[in-house]
């Protein structure tokens, strides 16, 4: 398996299959303008993460493909854990692009959707390759803004999630403008390659405001505890296929930034215990939330908000340390996440679709997935957990981390009764079309984290081990034993709205209406002609008031 | 000494008070009228000031043209309803008041804290006089140093004729501004008519001719012939001019263009954009001047007139 | 003494090309207004390739040699004549506004017919005469090098201007170009005050000569004060900027994309020239810090009110009160010899650029918008994707520049404004910027939101009665110019060297 | 204190009084006078200074009174235009004053869908 | 002799500057618009006579004398086709209730 990848890898042409996985999707995207092309748009949506696939495999850690030819050069390059981030997400683009392919046959208004589902894709993927602050800036917008496309696709009253969304994107994109501005800035040369960036942050004046300002900007990516109120409005409003998309490749962009943009090699306690702290809290607050949610979509949010929360804690803890391990192992955490994830989401569109006799036999497969995120033994949850306990260590962050197993797994129970829930006695079940890329995700989600585990982190086939196996198993068994004791408990839990903290985010709103109004009545006296002309006269006096002050 | 600037002061101190007048007075009416009369005090003044030539411009374009047309806006628009809001009241006047006294002292100190010994350029432009031919040196910065002013100022007065046809309404296009005077004038009005015009043509046409040497010069002069062709149509015996006309307009943008065509011409004959030939300049300039005072006579009467009136008006 | 070593300065071939950018476009407008009818259009479509070839080639040739053109009118040596100059900002203005004014030129060409029967009406000649005289205002502002001739330059901007505003005739356009015209008035009066009184104490009006002799004395703060007063006025910085909105937004939508991308450009270009090359460093850091104060609480009012409309052509001229606010940000970081301060001049002209482009783009789609929907209230747009598909793609992408976000021109200009200014540790400013773009981004929410959302009513509505096709020449047109907007972005490293060209910080030596 | 400091004096005073009537008066027709009167007071301003500069046989300096020359056509035209507006804006509006706010903002009004 | 001129140019200057001041006099004093209009063209020819003829010995010359007495006619003129014009308005105005 070995000499294969590394064979693989030395392929000649590997710069130029990066450049082939981000143009296949522009491409096509560009076609979908043509009326006659965008008939086409189910098979584009199929074709277009094919590439990316690929580069994943030949070009990972080949020379960099860099055009100069702008007024910044951009450079694009892919390294271990970008290449497992981009081969997980192509995978899973890959499946729900089957799934919404065939889901959205019927629909003759596709066009915009597919557009905005490869502009989408094309920032996915490009995130993960961007080797310039430039470029990462540019990829990063487009996997947040075009998404609105796919949010408010088909429901009615999606508005206000998207708007949600978007207005919590655009503060990220705020966050990190400002960021690779303190980064750029902060280099000798002000070059723009985020290793020079990097390097250049612990001596540079602005370390702790760079940090902080990188932080809160992949925080509304990974739903970092205060920003994290758009993630359940947003993945209950879109239709599967995208909420797949979203929670399990979107948010990879914001773990790859943080693996990207952190001094690995030089200790940052303050930021790394903030990051810890918020981390944890978001693992526990997620669940305790997530349980006494109705909606099964809005459920796996609180679960994603839960699990990016445990990857921000490895970060957390690897930056206290600086060791750089704990980025190896929160991206294999991320990877099996996103797949995982990807998965569930399809299969609550597939099980919302089934008869009574199809879900059960339906549900074992979708438990399995479930439970795999708590770590069950022979499923790819295990090897996560096992990336992240090196980084985590034994101590008090250790046995969190098995703590939130067994939360995880009292979520995902809580979850397979909704989801079992929705079947009611229907003639026609959904066809294979949908059901397939479930199946896919549920077994990437196995092969995929073990293959790379192996192949290259070259450790010894352990999963067999005794130790191991017990290891993982009591968490789920003591989880499953307090889901079946506190069931009626459970039941009774009062439904809190679905944004939680968001929906007291409105209130500011109220504020800015009525500085609205005032800058109304403002603009009405402004309005008046001697008051403008006043001001002519104020403004002139002023600046010839200036040489006054300093002759 | 004293009885030349006791003169100086007392023509200043009138000049204000009738500025001040024009600009605080109840009607408009009274207030067009003072601004006219208050254009004639700063004629003397500039000709105090020893610059005829702008004395001449002011007279005649400054309170003359501007004066008809402010005339007969202030006929057609009237004093508006009693009761509506004349002027900012109260604490907005007076802090407006200080504002302008402000401005009026900081001009004061910017002007008297000037260099005792005044950079100027009048040494250089009597320097270059003699290469130009010109005895007159405004004339000589209007139309040789400082050519594309006077060129851009010429083209902006074509600007402002478009302007204010297109303020004219869709279905009045193409017909005729309405006539200055009324439909019958009154007899003394066509005698005026008839006796006056051929006089002011003379006197443009000197005005025109003298300003190489004399204070004069295209604008002066075109005002003047201007003023004479608002009086023959104020006297009923032209009707105004249909401003879809081919040759209005080429009168019209006749003198701006052949000043380009010269400029431009300028390359191939004297190495540079609006340069004359060597030893000939003189000869362009007067050229150049004619055509400009026909044109600049058509712009202002066609800016007097306003925008055109109902179509095919009798 | 000045004079002489002035004129030892070989004056090239290349030089008489300024001239020609201010002579043709006048000559063109005057052969125009003589030929009347149809003609009008016809000379005026003739003239955009040619005022667009020159444009290009001073732009070519100020890259090429990295000098700035310098012609002296007449021969005449600057204290006497005047010299016409372009560095490498002009010139790039020049073909910014000779672009976008043939965009808008060949975009009217359906707006302003004359029909079939007459020979002539008012708004078809009024429309290209005008626009050529806007054009050939806007070449003799930028390429101005002397205060009095760029004054008439501005006059001719605003007289050209004005009536393009009440073009269409309508009660409420008449009372926006009145109250713009007064105070447009109001703006070049102070204006020649200040050059009087820079006449008075330094004898020269040459922007050359002066930055030599100027001193922080009485006379020039007073002169300097009333001539950036006057200016901000014609720009419509904030508090000055009750005029613009509802003249921009009244006017027809070819004639708005000029008046709001390329004429209050014209007044700013002049406040550069004062600030940044006219008065020396120890008097331009006070007034610059004003003007950044100015232009941020601009960015705050301006997206503000933007939020605050209900119509959508009044919302995008509030957005250029914003986005003029931007422009000044530029001033305190592009002072002085620091290093920073030739990345904020060009940061500064480029967003003076991208946000051309894609105002022009903008109100360009908003006219095809209102010409599908059949009025511009905001609320009426849900579905409107489905509708005009293409109008609102282009103004998205236009959106896309303002709001500065990657690959758009306008967020190249916000980069290097954002780290000149970290740099510089002007740390409000970058906070502005940044927050200024997320109120840009929440007033084009409102337009593109309910556009993106699918309509209620049913399909069948649209099917009855057949939508106006927007028109595909006017789509391709303002789809060209968001594209300009966008490939702004990826400009090639020739513009960055372009645009250096005759920066305050890169030269050493003021005159040259 | 001679003939020449006071006229810029008296341009001064002029700008002053101009400014103080286009502020205060709504009636546009008096803030187009007042325009002209803060109009001519730069050029007396401007005619001052030319004064002081005389030199060598002038007794003027030619450059700012040819400027003025200039100024003057300028301010004409800019009267020319303003007047014409105020006359349509008169028929339209019917009253010469300043309206303070215009209207509900002014832009497209609903014509029906051809 | 200069002494003579001299006084004779003080003497008609004054003569008209007094005729004007009467007519100004006149201007404020008088009811209605027609007394006024005869008072001010009465008085205002006569003043600007007296002072052309006064200024005629001093100016150098045969052309500026001629321009001198054009002037004088020019005035004339105005004022006689003004005057006639106003009466002709004053006249209505009074005719009508």
């Amino acid at each position: 398996m070995n000499d294969a990848a590394l064979a693989l890898s030395t392929f000649a042409y590997g710069p130029q299959t990066l450049a082939a996985a981000l143009g296949a999707p522009l491409v096509l995207m560009l076609a979908c303008a043509s009326a006659r092309l965008r008939r086409f748009g189910p098979a584009y949506l199929v074709v277009a993460p094919l590439f990316a696939l690929a580069a994943c495999v030949l070009a990972s850690d080949s020379g960099p493909l860099v055009l100069d030819q702008m007024i910044y050069p951009i450079v694009l390059v892919l390294d271990p854990p970008g290449a497992l981030l981009l081969g997980v997400t192509s995978l899973l683009w890959l499946a729900a692009g089957i799934f919404a392919a065939s889901s959205m046959r019927d629909e003759t208004e596709s066009g915009a959707f597919v557009a905005f589902w490869l502009a989408t894709l094309v920032g996915n993927i490009g995130v993960f390759m961007a080797a310039d602050v430039a470029s990462f800036y540019l990829f990063f917008a487009l996997v947040s803004l075009p998404a609105y496309g796919l949010i408010v696709a088909q429901a009615r009253m999606a508005d206000s999630a998207g708007g949600l969304y978007v207005s919590v994107a655009l503060l990220g994109e705020a966050f990190l403008i400002l960021a690779f501005a303190l980064l750029a800035s902060a280099t000798p040369d002000h070059s723009l390659l985020i290793s020079d960036g990097v390097d250049a942050l612990p001596a540079s004046p602005w370390r702790d405001a760079t940090i902080g300002l990188l932080i809160a900007g992949f925080g509304t990516k990974i739903g970092l505890l205060p920003l994290h109120v758009w993630m359940p409005s947003t993945y209950r409003a879109a239709p599967v296929a995208a909420a797949a998309v979203l929670s399990g490749g979107a948010v990879n962009a914001g773990v790859i930034g943080l693996v990207r943009f952190f001094p690995w090699g030089h200790a940052v306690p303050v930021w790394g215990e903030a990051l810890v702290v918020l981390g944890m809290s978001a693992a526990f607050y997620g669940v305790a939330i997530g349980l006494t949610q109705r909606n099964p979509k809005t459920m796996l949010a609180y679960s994603s908000i839960s699990q990016m929360g445990l990857v921000a804690a490895t970060l957390g803890a690897g930056l206290v340390a600086g060791n750089k391990g704990a980025a190896a192992g929160a991206a294999l955490y991320a990877a099996h996440h996103g797949l995982a994830k990807g998965g569930l989401f399809l299969a609550v569109g597939v099980l919302s679709g089934c008869g009574t006799l199809r879900m059960r036999r339906l549900t074992p497969f979708v438990g399995l997935l479930a439970l795999s995120l708590a770590g069950l033994p022979f499923s790819g949850g295990v090897i996560a957990k096992l990336a992240i306990k090196q980084p985590l260590g034994d101590g008090l962050l250790g046995a969190l981390s098995t703590l939130s197993a067994i939360a995880t797994t009292l979520l995902m129970l809580h979850f397979l009764r909704r989801v079992a829930a929705l079947a009611e006695p229907r003639v026609s079940n959904p066809g294979w079309a949908l059901i397939t890329p479930m199946f896919a995700m549920i077994a990437a989600s196995i092969m995929a984290p073990t293959a790379y585990y192996f192949a290259i982190e070259n450790h010894r086939l352990v999963s067999l081990d005794a130790a191991l196996f017990w290891e993982s198993l009591w968490p789920i068994l003591v989880g499953a034993l307090i889901a079946a004791a506190a069931r009626r408990w459970l039941e009774r839990l009062p439904a809190l709205p679905e944004g939680d903290v968001g929906a007291f985010a409105a209130r500011p709103f109220g504020l800015f209406a009525r500085g609205g109004a005032a800058a109304d009545r403002g603009e009405i006296i402004l309005r008046r002609w001697p008051v403008a002309a006043g001001a002519l006269m104020v403004v002139a006096i002023m600046i010839s008031g200036m040489g006054v002050l300093k002759p | 000494m004293t009885l030349s600037f006791g003169f100086d002061l007392s023509l200043a101190v009138l000049t204000l008070a009738v500025a001040g007048y024009a600009i605080g007075a109840r009607e408009s009416f009274a207030s067009v009228v003072a601004f006219i009369s208050y254009g004639v005090l700063l004629a003397l003044v500039w000709v105090r000031l020893s610059a005829v030539d702008v004395a001449l411009t002011e007279a005649a374009i400054g309170s003359g043209v501007t004066g008809a047309l402010l005339i007969g806006a202030a006929a057609k628009v009237g004093e508006g309803a009693v009761d509506a809001p004349r002027s900012v009241r109260g604490a907005g006047r007076l802090l407006t008041a200080l504002f302008c006294i402000a401005t009026t002292l900081g001009i004061a100190t910017a002007f008297l804290s000037l260099p005792e010994k005044a950079p100027t350029l009048a040494p250089l432009a009597a320097e270059h006089l003699p290469s130009t031919g010109l005895g007159n040196p405004v004339t000589a910065v209007l139309l040789s140093y400082r050519a594309i002013d006077t060129l851009l100022e010429s083209v902006v007065l074509v600007f402002a004729v478009v302007g204010v046809w297109t303020f004219a309404s869709d279905r009045d296009w193409g017909g005729r501004p309405e006539s200055p005077g009324k439909d019958r004038p009154e007899q003394p009005l066509t005698f005026l008519g008839q006796i006056l015009p051929p006089l002011g043509i003379l006197v443009g046409v000197h005005l025109v001719w003298t300003g190489a040497t004399e204070p004069g010069g295209a604008f002066q002069g075109g005002t003047v012939l201007a003023a004479a062709w608002i009086l023959v149509m104020a006297a009923g015996l032209r009707k105004p001019p249909s401003i879809e006309g081919a040759w209005l307009r080429f009168a019209l943008i006749g003198g701006p263009a052949l000043f380009l065509g010269v400029g431009v011409a300028g390359f191939a004959l004297a190495k540079a954009f609006l340069a004359y030939p060597e030893g000939h300049s003189k000869a362009f300039i007067l050229v150049i001047e004619a055509a400009l005072t026909f044109s600049i006579a058509i712009a202002l009467g066609l800016l007097a007139l306003g925008a055109p009136g109902r179509k095919g008006h009798p | 003494m000045i004079a002489s070593t002035l004129s030892q300065l070989s004056m090239r071939a290349e030089d008489a090309l300024l001239p020609v950018a201010i002579a043709l476009p006048v000559g063109a407008m005057l052969l125009a207004l003589c030929l009347g009818g149809r003609w009008t259009e016809r000379i005026a479509v003739a003239f955009m390739p040619i005022g667009v070839s020159i444009a290009g080639a001073v732009a070519y040739v100020v890259w090429r040699d990295q000098r700035p053109l310098v012609y002296f009118i007449g021969g005449w040596a600057p204290p006497l004549g005047v010299a016409i100059r372009a560095d490498g900002v002009a010139a790039a203005m020049l073909l910014t506004s000779a672009l976008i004014a043939s965009a808008a030129g060949l975009f009217a060409c359906d707006v302003f017919r004359v029909k079939p029967g007459e020979k002539e009406n008012r708004a078809h000649l009024g429309f290209w005469t005008l626009l050529l005289a806007i054009w050939a205002a806007l070449n003799c502002v930028f390429v101005g090098w002397d205060l009095f001739s760029i004054y008439v330059g501005l006059e001719m901007l605003t007289f050209a201007a004005v009536p393009l505003v009440c073009l269409k005739g309508q009660k409420e356009t008449f009372v926006a170009a009145m109250r713009y015209l007064l105070f447009a008035l109001l703006g070049s009066v102070l204006y020649l005050l200040g050059a009087t009184l820079v006449y008075a104490a330094y004898g020269s009006l040459d922007i050359g000569i002066l930055a030599q002799k100027i001193q922080p004395e009485a006379a020039a703060w007073i002169a300097l004060g009333a001539m950036t007063a006057g200016l901000l006025a014609k720009t419509a910085l904030f508090p000055l900027h009750i005029w613009l909105p509802p003249a921009h937004a009244g006017a027809a939508p070819p004639a708005s994309a000029i008046l709001s991308a390329l004429v209050v450009k014209g007044s700013f270009f002049v406040v550069v020239r004062l600030w940044l090359t006219l008065a020396p460093v120890q008097m331009s850091e006070a007034p610059a810090e004003l003007l950044a104060i100015l232009g941020s609480v601009a960015i705050f009012a301006g997206s503000v009110l933007a939020l605050r409309q209900e119509r959508l052509k009044l919302m995008i001229a509030y957005s250029t009160v914003a986005q003029i606010g931007y422009l000044f940000l530029m001033f305190p970081l592009a002072i002085g010899q620091h290093p920073w301060a030739s990345a904020a001049w060009s940061g500064g002209a480029l967003q003076a650029i991208s946000h051309a482009f894609a105002k022009a783009a903008m109100f360009l789609s908003a006219g095809l918008i209102v010409d599908v929907v059949g009025h511009d209230r905001l609320s009426g747009l849900r579905g409107l994707g489905r509708l005009a598909p293409q109008p609102v793609l282009i103004f998205a992408l236009a959106g896309m520049s303002l709001m500065g976000l990657p690959p758009s021109g306008g967020f190249n200009a916000k980069w290097l404004l954002m780290s000149a200014s970290v740099q510089s540790g002007h740390w409000a400013l970058a906070l502005v910027m940044a927050v200024g773009g997320l109120l840009t981004a929440a007033y084009l929410y409102r337009v593109i939101a309910p556009a993106l959302a699918p309509a209620e009513n049913a399909p069948a509505e649209s099917a009855s009665t057949p939508t106006p096709k927007a028109s595909s020449r006017g789509a391709a047109l303002s789809l060209a110019l968001a594209l300009a907007a966008i490939l702004l972005g990826f400009a090639p490293p020739e513009l960055a060297s372009l645009l250096a060209v005759g920066a305050p910080a890169a030269t050493i030596e003021r005159i040259e | 204190m001679n003939a020449v400091t006071l006229a810029g004096l008296a341009g001064a005073a002029l700008i002053g009084m101009g400014l103080f009537g286009l502020v205060t008066h709504s009636h546009i027709l008096r803030k187009i006078v007042a325009f002209n009167v803060i109009g001519s007071g730069v050029f007396l301003l401007f005619g001052a200074v030319a004064r002081r500069g005389a030199a060598s046989g002038l007794n003027a300096d030619p450059v700012p009174q040819a400027l003025v020359i200039t100024g003057i056509v300028v301010a004409f035209s800019a009267t020319a235009l303003a007047v014409a507006l105020l006359l349509r804006y008169f028929k339209e509006v019917g009253s010469p004053f300043l309206a303070d706010d215009p209207g509900a903002g002014a832009s497209q009004p609903d014509h029906e869908r051809p | 002799m200069t002494l003579a001129i001299d006084a004779f140019t003080i003497l008609c200057v004054c003569g008209g500057l007094f005729f004007f001041l009467t007519g100004a006099i006149a201007l404020l004093r008088f009811p209605d618009t027609l007394t006024r209009l005869h008072a001010l063209t009465k008085a205002d020819s006569l003043g600007l006579g007296l002072i052309v003829l006064g200024l005629l010995p001093q100016c150098d010359g045969f052309l500026a004398a001629a321009k001198l007495i054009l002037i004088w006619a020019i005035a004339q003129l105005g004022g006689a086709t003004l005057s006639q014009l106003i009466a002709r308005i004053a006249a209505i105005e009074n005719s009508k209730p």
